[in-house]
Order: structure tokens, then sequence, then C-alpha cells
């Protein structure tokens, strides 16, 4: 499926996108991805932008030095995946492995971090319905912030979930030798996905956390 | 693709999204007037965002028409975004 | 069947009747122009032994002024109605003078309010009234449309008055009415299971009358209660 | 197919039910949505039964639970929940279960592989699976009317506050299936986009430039990317309602400020790509019905790519036109009636267009040509009544009323369904192997065009008369009353409408089997896909074609048939094909 040319390499079909299938659909499907955070982040945007006062001061709230340690695990297993994909354009597959699995790992830790910082939030009353925030930090009716922040970095999160089980199934796969150096379509889409989550993030921890 | 002979410097980038980072949350944290504020940290964030596109998803050795699918949802996500906040 | 538009009774009537009419003469051309050829065409070159259809392309003479002259007209029925709109539309057109209303929608009824004798709405002497609203002719009303459940819309179809109510917002609508007489108000945005019986009156009073509505409503105001109009 | 079944020896289910092959993947879109076009048309003869008959009792409603029909000693009643119910899902169900897979999921299946010479989708496992999450979808939506407060009743809009909380109209399960069914679905088109935009992309066979492509395809090609870039917004929405509906977030209502208008802005910068989703491909099945009809290349066949690009590119800014009595900006109304009215330009190229192909034609009315032409003069028409609410003075008096419903019907009616009916009939022989009846075929059109027309004409003048659109009883407002014998007509017309496409039904099914063959090339058309046998094998294509030029040169004079398929060799070229692959023009 995920070889660069061989699928195409018979047919000396028009230039076109000038990359592989897969690589082009992986790109097309994140376009779809970029609109979906635009609705997101978008919403995020506009209700606080229209009710200000619904929303926490920085670091009121959301603990920030926590998440952005976090922003820089997730940044780590970026460095990560990217070496995974160097190593394998180089045919080390040992160097892949290594690397996926370093990605994987960090990839956890940044969601078992996130689930923790969930958890202490709801324990101070910061949940997503209506009222319950306002009578823990007496901001009155402020269900706008966690409403939003939930779905945000809760689809965030799920997107990160996905990579992590994508990216057990591209070590599979690494272990059983289907990769090499003319042949690693797979790590390198798996790649352009975990990038891209990275990206959103940096985006959502800006605007959530920071401003 | 990346790999004409020499390794691109996967972490020299990744020291400058760290830093950049540390930047983000120090200055997040001045007394700035908001609209400052909120502007250097876009600029920041959308700085460290591009890095990540062009050197992590190697759209830097991609081929240029790549680059304009690539951007081609972003005009619409801002359209979307100011015309809305218009409204309020 | 017709495609004239029942009569109107408000100051924004002619401004929207034109608008419409000029558009149904515009598009009724365009209409019969096409279709016209479509059938022609059909008939003309229908299929026979022999004929062989002309092998062209295009031209990019005919394609530059079937571009241009559509582009100018509908540029053209944009910026005429630009005024009107912002006459109707924009809260900075509301005449000084209007007198004040607000109007609360709700599942299933409005709620009108009327300022009462002071002239100012939200003091003691207020008047209120069930989906039968009371104006004067002549005179514009300014009113606050406002919602407690969900989006409902309200409609004159004389006075050519349509505004989604919106709950979290304060609407400003005006008209002014050109007769006297009762007209029907309508719901124009589903809003639940009875979405339908969301109507009402509008009753249109010579302006002394209206005064003379006024000062009885005032007068009993604690029972002002209008519900057995209906 | 028979020769082919044995080399391929798949067990029945692989090759027919969980298919990869695009064409059969074509062919169960195509029986899963018209079978949802029958439920919705069925559906909407309920409305109007309502609406000609107010609260007298339906026939059969017996048969139906007492939640929705009211049984009184005469018969039984339909209540306003139920019909609130009805228009909700016979506007859900035409537009995302019927019109949107019989147009991108029939035709971008069918045709795209073969009219640009690949031997199947890029990713045919993907394909598959859209297939197979866009019909559990689809029943999922059906199921939602047994379900306890009955199916979503707020229009398929479903505006908030209305659809975000149940204790505005009692339906709660109901609204979140229908919510959970559209998120899938949307997943769905979404695997549709990326295959059929990779696909066109990346698998055009040597030769097929950019601008040799057929305007079918140019047209699904842009749809696809109306689809990838519209859909995930209206997925965002439509999750952010389903949690104010479930677990009690506030973005849609305004008990805790949330904004209303919110979701009709993301509804709507959605929804307006959407209806030109639904009308692009229409309008590239008629160009190429059209060319073939009249015998005559496409008349200005770069303006009409350029229009459909640029259709698809001010449809992102115009959304506003739904939303000008929302209480929205009005200097924001200001400029979304001049987007609006702008988009009207290019479809005036197309329709032009599409009069100067005709023109001078040796014009051949075969069944799929009428529904194309019929295509253009209501297309014409539901256009035109656009431009109307595009003026917003007028559409402060005709927002939400039924001129709105008469201009739905005749853009999605008028200009869809009969284009759906061209390329069906068109293209029935490379999915069945045979033509469907001609004769029949010209009675269904010829009584449609005329039933539908005495259905929807009428609309737009009682629309003109104020007659508010989703009432259940329009007899409740006296001004209306005048009214209703023009709505009993409507009525009794609807009932003979959809009494009519029976002769369809019955047509294509019979076809089937008993159709004519077709042979290679039943139409003397050019493209690629009439060089295969109909049906073609799995894999399409023997050798790769070679494209040597445009899809539409009809009657060219340096051939003797008046068609020249896009891969014969030009004369010159017969001994020995040099090819030289086009560099890409764009
Ligand atoms: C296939 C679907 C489709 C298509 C193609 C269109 C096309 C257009 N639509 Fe329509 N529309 C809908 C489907 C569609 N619409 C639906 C479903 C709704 C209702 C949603 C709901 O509320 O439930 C709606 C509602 C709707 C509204 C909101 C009305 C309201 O609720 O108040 C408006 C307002 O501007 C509008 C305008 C237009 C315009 C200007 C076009 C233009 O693109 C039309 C352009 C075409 C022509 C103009 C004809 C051909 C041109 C010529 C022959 C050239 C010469 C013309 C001139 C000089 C004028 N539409
Ligand atoms: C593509 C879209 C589409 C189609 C085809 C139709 C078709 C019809 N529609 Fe509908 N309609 C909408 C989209 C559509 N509608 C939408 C979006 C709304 C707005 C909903 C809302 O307000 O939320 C609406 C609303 C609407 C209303 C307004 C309700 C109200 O506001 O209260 C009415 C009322 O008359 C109506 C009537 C009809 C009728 C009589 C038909 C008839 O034409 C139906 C005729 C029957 C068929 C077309 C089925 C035929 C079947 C076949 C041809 C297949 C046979 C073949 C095989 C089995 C092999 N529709
Ligand atoms: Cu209130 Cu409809
Ligand atoms: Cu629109």
């Amino acid at each position: 499926m995920s070889q660069p040319a061989a699928s195409t390499a018979d047919r000396h079909p028009m230039p076109g996108m000038m990359v592989y299938n897969v690589k082009l659909g992986m790109w097309i499907f994140l376009l779809s991805e970029v609109m979906f955070f635009t609705a997101l982040i978008g919403s995020y945007i506009i209700l606080r932008f229209a009710h200000p006062d619904h929303f926490a001061e920085p670091g009121a709230v959301l603990n920030v030095p926590l998440t952005a340690f976090n922003t820089f695990v997730l940044i780590c297993s970026s460095v990560s995946m990217v070496k995974a994909y160097a190593a394998i354009t180089q045919g080390d597959q040992k160097g892949l492995k290594f690397w996926l699995l370093v990605t994987i790992l960090l990839g956890t830790f940044f969601v078992g971090v996130q689930v923790y910082e969930y958890i202490i939030l709801a324990q101070e009353g910061f949940v997503p319905m209506a009222e319950l925030y306002g009578v823990a930090h007496e901001i009155e009716g402020a269900a706008l912030y966690g409403a939003t922040f939930y779905t945000m970095t809760g689809f965030h999160g799920t997107h990160v979930t996905i990579g992590i089980l994508c990216m057990w199934f591209v070590l599979y796969r690494a272990w059983q030798g289907k990769y090499s150096a003319n042949n690693y379509g797979g790590v390198e889409i798996m790649g352009l996905y975990w990038h891209f989550v990275d990206l959103v993030w940096i985006i959502l921890f800006t605007i959530v956390y920071l401003i | 693709m990346a790999g004409n002979g020499e390794e691109p410097r996967y972490f020299l980038i990744w020291f400058i999204l760290f830093v950049l980072t540390m930047a983000e949350v120090g200055y997040a944290f001045l007394a700035l007037p908001q609209w400052l504020l909120a502007t250097g940290l876009i600029l920041m964030a959308l700085w460290k965002a591009l890095l990540v596109a062009i050197y992590y998803m190697h759209l830097k050795w991609e081929p240029k028409r790549l680059w304009i699918l690539a951007a081609s949802p972003l005009p619409l996500a801002v359209i979307l975004v100011i015309a809305v906040l218009t409204e309020f | 069947m017709s495609w004239m538009l029942p009569e109107s009774f408000s100051t924004f009537g002619p401004d929207v009747d034109f608008l419409y009419y000029a558009i149904l003469v515009v598009t009724g051309i365009v209409f019969v122009i096409t279709e016209a050829l479509l059938v022609y065409f059909v008939i003309r070159y229908r299929r026979r032994d022999g004929q062989k259809a002309t092998y062209i392309h295009g031209s990019t003479k005919a394609e530059i002024i079937w571009t241009t002259v559509p582009f100018i007209a509908v540029l053209g029925l944009a910026f005429i109605s630009i005024p009107s709109w912002n006459m109707m539309k924009n809260p900075d057109s509301v005449p000084a003078d209007a007198l004040d209303y607000i109007i609360n929608a709700k599942q299933f009824e409005w709620e009108i309010t009327y300022a009462g004798t002071d002239g100012v709405t939200g003091t003691a002497d207020d008047i209120s009234t069930i989906n039968i609203m009371h104006v004067p002719v002549n005179q514009a009303v300014n009113i606050t449309l406002r919602s407690e459940d969900v989006l409902h819309s309200f409609f004159l179809p004389e006075m050519r008055v349509k505004q989604d109510a919106v709950p979290g917002m304060d609407i400003t609508v005006w008209f002014e009415a050109t007769a006297a007489g009762a007209y029907p108000i309508g719901c124009a945005e589903l809003c639940g299971n009875l979405h339908t019986t969301m109507g009402g009156t509008l009753n249109v009073y010579e302006a002394a009358e209206f005064e003379a509505w006024v000062a009885s409503q005032s007068a009993d105001a604690d029972d002002a209660d209008d519900q057995e109009d209906q | 197919m028979d020769a082919h079944a044995h080399a391929h020896e798949m067990p029945w289910i692989r090759r027919y039910i969980f298919s990869t092959d695009h064409k059969i993947i074509a062919i169960q879109f195509l029986l899963m949505s018209l079978f949802f076009l029958v439920v919705g048309g069925l559906l909407a003869a309920m409305i109007r039964w309502q609406l000609g008959f107010p609260s007298e009792p339906m026939p059969g409603g017996m048969l139906l639970p007492d939640e929705m029909m009211a049984p009184t000693p005469a018969g039984a009643i339909m209540l306003p929940e139920f019909y609130n119910s009805l228009v909700t899902m016979h506007g859900t169900i035409m537009i995302f279960f019927a019109i949107m897979p019989l147009l991108v999921g029939v035709f971008g299946n069918l045709l795209i592989p073969l009219q640009i010479g690949a031997d199947d989708m890029a990713f045919p496992r993907l394909n598959m699976a859209s297939f197979w999450m866009a019909f559990p979808a689809g029943l999922l939506m059906l199921a939602s009317f047994a379900v306890e407060g009955g199916a979503a009743g707020a229009g398929w809009t479903s505006y908030a506050p209305l659809s975000a909380s149940g204790e505005y109209t009692g339906v709660y399960l109901g609204q979140q299936l229908w919510l959970i069914s559209l998120t899938i679905l949307g997943f769905a088109s979404l695997a549709g986009a990326v295959n059929y935009i990779t696909t066109i992309i990346n698998m055009r066979a040597p030769g097929m430039t950019w601008f040799r492509m057929p305007l079918a395809t140019w047209a699904l090609f842009i749809t696809a990317i109306l689809i990838l870039l519209a859909i995930p917004i209206l997925a965002g929405a439509l999750i952010m309602l389903l949690f104010d509906q479930t677990i009690g977030t506030g973005f849609f209502l305004p008990a805790s400020d949330g904004e209303p208008l919110l979701w009709q802005h993301l509804f709507w910068f959605f929804g307006h790509p959407e209806v030109y989703i639904l009308i692009l491909p229409a309008m590239g099945i008629t160009s190429d019905v059209l060319a073939n009809g009249a015998r005559k290349p496409v008349f200005g066949y770069h303006a009409m790519v350029l229009a459909i690009v640029s259709i698809a590119f001010l449809s992102w800014i115009v959304w506003g036109h739904h939303m000008f009595q929302s209480g929205m900006n009005p200097m924001l109304g200001t400029t979304f009636m001049i987007t609006t009215m702008v988009i009207a330009v290019p479809s005036a190229i197309k329709v032009f267009n599409w009069l100067g192909t005709i023109y001078k034609g040796n014009i051949h009315l075969h069944t799929p040509m009428l529904h194309a032409l019929g295509f253009v003069s209501m297309f014409i028409i539901g256009g035109l009544s656009g431009v109307f609410m595009a003026s917003t003075p007028v559409d402060v008096y005709i927002h939400d009323t039924y001129f709105i419903v008469a201009h739905i019907h005749y853009v999605l009616f008028g200009g869809s369904l009969f284009a759906i009916f061209a390329g069906v009939t068109f293209w029935y022989p490379k999915m069945f192997g045979r033509l469907m009846n001609e004769k029949w075929g010209k009675i269904h059109f010829w009584l449609t065009l005329i039933l539908y027309n005495l259905v929807f004409w009428p609309m737009h003048s009682i629309g003109i008369q104020g007659h508010m659109r989703r009432i259940y009883d329009p007899t409740q407002y006296e001004f209306l009353q005048p009214l209703q014998p023009i709505n009993q007509f409507i009525t009794v017309c609807v009932f003979a409408l959809v009494a009519v496409q029976a002769i369809y039904a019955l047509n294509f099914i019979i076809s089937i089997w008993k159709g004519k063959k077709a042979g290679n090339n039943p139409w003397h058309a050019n493209s690629l896909e009439w060089t295969v046998p109909s049906p073609p094998p799995h894999g399409n294509f023997e050798l790769v074609p070679i494209v040597y030029r445009g899809p539409y040169e009809y009657s060219a004079p340096d051939v003797e048939e008046d068609y020249w398929l896009q891969d014969t060799p030009p004369p010159s070229e017969t001994a020995a094909p040099a090819l030289e692959p086009q560099p890409v023009a764009d």
C-alpha cells in the first residue's frame, strides 16, 4: 500500500502532485483536519471575544507550568518521530524501531499528563457543564470556558491517542521488516499525521493557556 | 525528499522550538497590554507551527504545488473567524 | 396564482415592492430570453438526416458579453438594495420620535409591552398585551425584540417586516404603518411543536383612537390583560 | 462480467457486498440512495397531505403509532410534532442520503476512474469503508423515527437552541441520533473526498491533461474539495451541539451565554458550499450529456471550468445570505448581499454556454438529453428565484416563506434530480451492461416535468402571498385561508408526481435484465469510459489508455463519424503512435 513509487511506476500517468498517492492522500486528509480544528478553535475565539468575562486569566485556573512541560514533551516526540523517519530513509531498521518506541512513549506520557490535568481540574470543580465551575471559582456562569477548553483539548487528545494506536501498528510492521530505504511510505505518513497533531497543539497551547 | 545526502538538523529545530516555548511562557506573564501580549504570542506560535510544517513535515523538500495545496484552507479559516467576530 | 405582492401598508412597502418588481422584471427578461432560446434551438437544430453539427468550440467575444452584462445587472440590483436595507435594519435609521415597544417572544406567544403614558418602557405604568399589538398610524414605532426560549421570527407581512428574535440578544425593529386597520402577525421561524399557532393581530389606529386606548389601559393597568380579545 | 469472475475466484460477498471495485461501490451507492429517495418522497407525500387537507384523517394513518398520528373515530390525524419531524427528516434525507450520495457517491465512484483512465480509485479499501459508513448512518437516521420522542424536529438546519435542548420540543434521542448519524456520514464523505482528489490529481492516464478532462470529472473534483473543507466544519458544529444535548455544555444555549447565532454561522459556512456540492456534479453531468446529445463540442470549455472553480471559491463567502433576518449585523448583510449577487455570474456563464452548446447542433433527443435540457430550463428558474432572496430588502419579506421552498425544489429537484435522471440513464449501461427503455424513459420525463412544475411553480405564488414554511396547518392563519385551494391543488399533483416515479422505478429494475444490450459505446460518446466493455471488467482498461484530445470532439471535420474517442490516435500518427505526455497545465 505504501510504496513510494511502485504502484504507479508501470503506468506512467500524468505528473500529478509529484508525490505518491498515500502521501498525497494524507496531506489532503490533513487539510480537512485543519477545517475541523478551525470550527473548534474558531468557536472558542468567537465565544471568548463575545464574553471575555467568562474566561479566566492565564494561569488562574489552568496549570501553565505543567502544560508547558507537556508541550515540551510533545515537541520531543516530534523530533523522535522525525528521527525514526530519517533512520528508515537510510535503511536503519534499528534506529526506526528505537525512535518509534521513543515517540510512542512520549506520546503516551503526554496523554497521561493530560488525563492527570483533567482529573485535578475536575476535582477543583472545573468541568464542561454549566454552573459548577462558577461555584468553585466564583466566576459567574462561566460554562463557556469549560465547554470550549475540554472540547478543544479533548479532541486534540483523541487525535494523539489515535496517533499512538496507529504508531503501534507501524512499529509492528517495522518489527516484521516491512519498511526499507526505498519503502518507507507508512512511516512517512505516520510522521505527517503526528507532526500535524503537534502543530495543532502548538496553536492550542498558546491560545488556550497563554492568551 | 529529505534524503539528499546530509540529514537536516532536526535537533536544531527541536532546540528552537524549545526556546520559543519557554519564551512564550515567559512573555505571557509580562505586564503588557493585552493586544501586545496576544500579537506577540500568536506570532511566536505561528513561527513554531511553521518550523514544524517546513522541517518536520518536510514541506521544504516538497514540490511547490504541495505547498499551495497545504495552504489552501487557511484563508477560509481566516474568513470564517473574522466575519463572525464582527458580529459580537 | 399571481406574482403580485399583496398590498403593503407601511413606509417600507414602496421600497421593498419596488425592488421586488425590479428584480421580477430583470429576471423575467432573462427567463424569457433563455427559455425561449432553449426551446427554439431544440426545435431548430433537432436531428435531421444528413445534418452535421457545426464544429465550434466557443467564442471569446460572446463569452465576454455574457459575463459582463449579468455582472453589471446583478451588481446594479445589489446597489439599489443597499439604501432600503440600511433604512430597514440599521438601528441608526430609527426616527427619533419613534414610540418605544418591547416584544418578548416565547413558546408560543408574543408579549408586547408599551411605554404607557410616560413614553418610556421599563416603568410602572407600562402596559402589556399578548398577541395583539396596538400602534398608531403614521407614527414610527421602535421595538426591542427579545426571546425567552428559542428563535422566533416577528413577521408582519403587510408591513414588510420580518426579524428573528434571538434569546440573549436585544434586536431593534422599527416600522411606520400608513393605514389604519387590522393586520396579521406571524411567527416565521420554526420554534417548536405549536409554531403554527403563534400568530396575532396588529391593530393600527388613528392617533386619537390610539391615545384613548392607551389611556383606557393605563386606568386599569393592574389587570391589563388583552387575552379576552382573542 | 462472468468471464472475469472465473479469473478472480472471489467469494460472492467480497465481490458484491464488501467489494473494493469502484463500479460495484457506485452501484451500492445507487441502490442505497434510490431507496432513500423513495423514503424522502413518501415523507413529502405525507407532508403534502397535511398541508392540503390539514387536520383531516390521513389515509393509512392508522398504521402509524399514536405518538405520530392522533387516532380519532374518523381516522388518524397528524400531530404537529410529527409534522415537524417529517419536514426535518424529508430535508435531511433528501439532501444527505439521496441527492448527495447519488451525485457524489454514485457518479464520483463510477466516473472518476473511468473518465481519467485509471484502473480504480487510489484507495479502494477506503472507498469501500466510505459506503459502509454511509449506509449504517442512513439506517440510524431512519431508526430515529422509532425512538421515544420521535425523530428530530428542528428543521434540517437544526437551529439552536431549539435543537440544543430537548426541553423545547420533547425530542431528545431523536435529535441526538440525527447528530450522530450526520457525523458518521461526514466521515464517509471525507473518505470519499480524499479518494477522489488523490485519484484525479495523481492517476490520470498519459495525455489526460487537466484541460482534457470531461466536465463531469472536473465538477466532481471541485465538489470533492468543497466536501473536504466544508464537512469538517459541520462535524465540529454537530459535535458541539451533541455536547449541548447530552452532557450539558452551553455552546449554543443562551442560558449559559452561548451564542445561537454561532450555530447558524457554522452551519451555513458548511451549508452554502453544501448546496453547490449538490449542484456542481449535476452541472458536470449536464455538460457531458448536452454535448453528446447535440453532437457538438461543449461551448467555451475553459470558461466552463473557470465557472466551476469560481462558483466553488465564491461559495465560501456567501453563507450569510441565509441569515439576513437572523439578527446579524446589517453591515455584514450588505457584504453578503453583494457576494451573493456576484455568484450568479459564473452560473450565468454556465447557462449561456449550455445554450451555446446546443446552438447549431444536431440535437438527438434521447432520454438523458431530455433530462439534461430539463435541468437547464429548471435550473434557470431556481437560480433566478435565488436573485430575489439575494436582495436583502426583498428577503425581509420572502424569507422563510414558500418562495424559499419553491427555490429549494427548483434547484434541487428541477436541478440536481433531473441531472441525476440524465446521468443514471446515460451511464446505466456502464453499470448494468444494458440500456434503459427509451419509450418509457421519455414518458417518465414528460410526465415528471409537467407534474413537477404544477407542484412547485405555485409555491412561488403562495410564498409571495406570505405563506410561511414549516407550518403544519396554514388555515390557522386567516390571511392564508384563501390560498388553501392552491395548497390542495399542489397536493393532488404531488400524489400524481410520486405515482409517476413508479414508471422510472420499473424501467430501472426491469432493464437490468430485459434492457437492450448496450455494447461499448451506445451513445457514440468520446470519453474513455466508452472505450471499454459495458460493464467494464475489473481493472477497467486492458492497456493503459493514451489520450490524444479533449472529451468533446463531436462532429470534427477531420473524421467521418460525428464522434472521436479520446484515445483514438490521430490519423497521421496511426503508424507509430509517438506519445509525448503533455506537462500538466496549471
Ligand atoms: C442546489 C442547490 C442550490 C443552488 C444551486 C442555489 C443557488 C442560489 N441560491 Fe439558494 N438555497 C438552496 C439551494 C440552492 N441555492 C437551499 C436548499 C436553500 C434553503 C435552505 C433552507 O433555509 O432550508 C437556499 C436558500 C437561499 C437563500 C436564503 C433565503 C432565505 O432563507 O431567506 C438565498 C438568499 O440569497 C439563496 C440564493 C441563491 C442564489 C443567489 C443562488 C445562485 O447560485 C443562483 C445563480 C443562477 C442564476 C441566477 C440563474 C442563471 C443565470 C442566468 C440565466 C444569467 C442572468 C441572470 C441575471 C442577470 C440575474 N438561496
Ligand atoms: C433534493 C432535495 C429534495 C427533493 C427531491 C424534494 C422533493 C419534494 N419535496 Fe421537499 N424539501 C427539501 C428538499 C427536497 N424535497 C428540503 C431541503 C426542504 C426543507 C426542509 C426544512 O424546512 O427543514 C424541503 C421542504 C419541503 C416542503 C416544505 C415543508 C414545510 O416547510 O413545512 C414541502 C412542502 O410541500 C416539500 C415537498 C416536496 C415534494 C412534494 C417533493 C416531491 O418532489 C417528491 C417526489 C418523489 C420523489 C422525488 C421520489 C421518487 C423516487 C424515485 C424517482 C426513485 C425511483 C427509482 C427506483 C426505486 C429505482 N418539501
Ligand atoms: Cu415562534 Cu415560530
Ligand atoms: Cu446559500
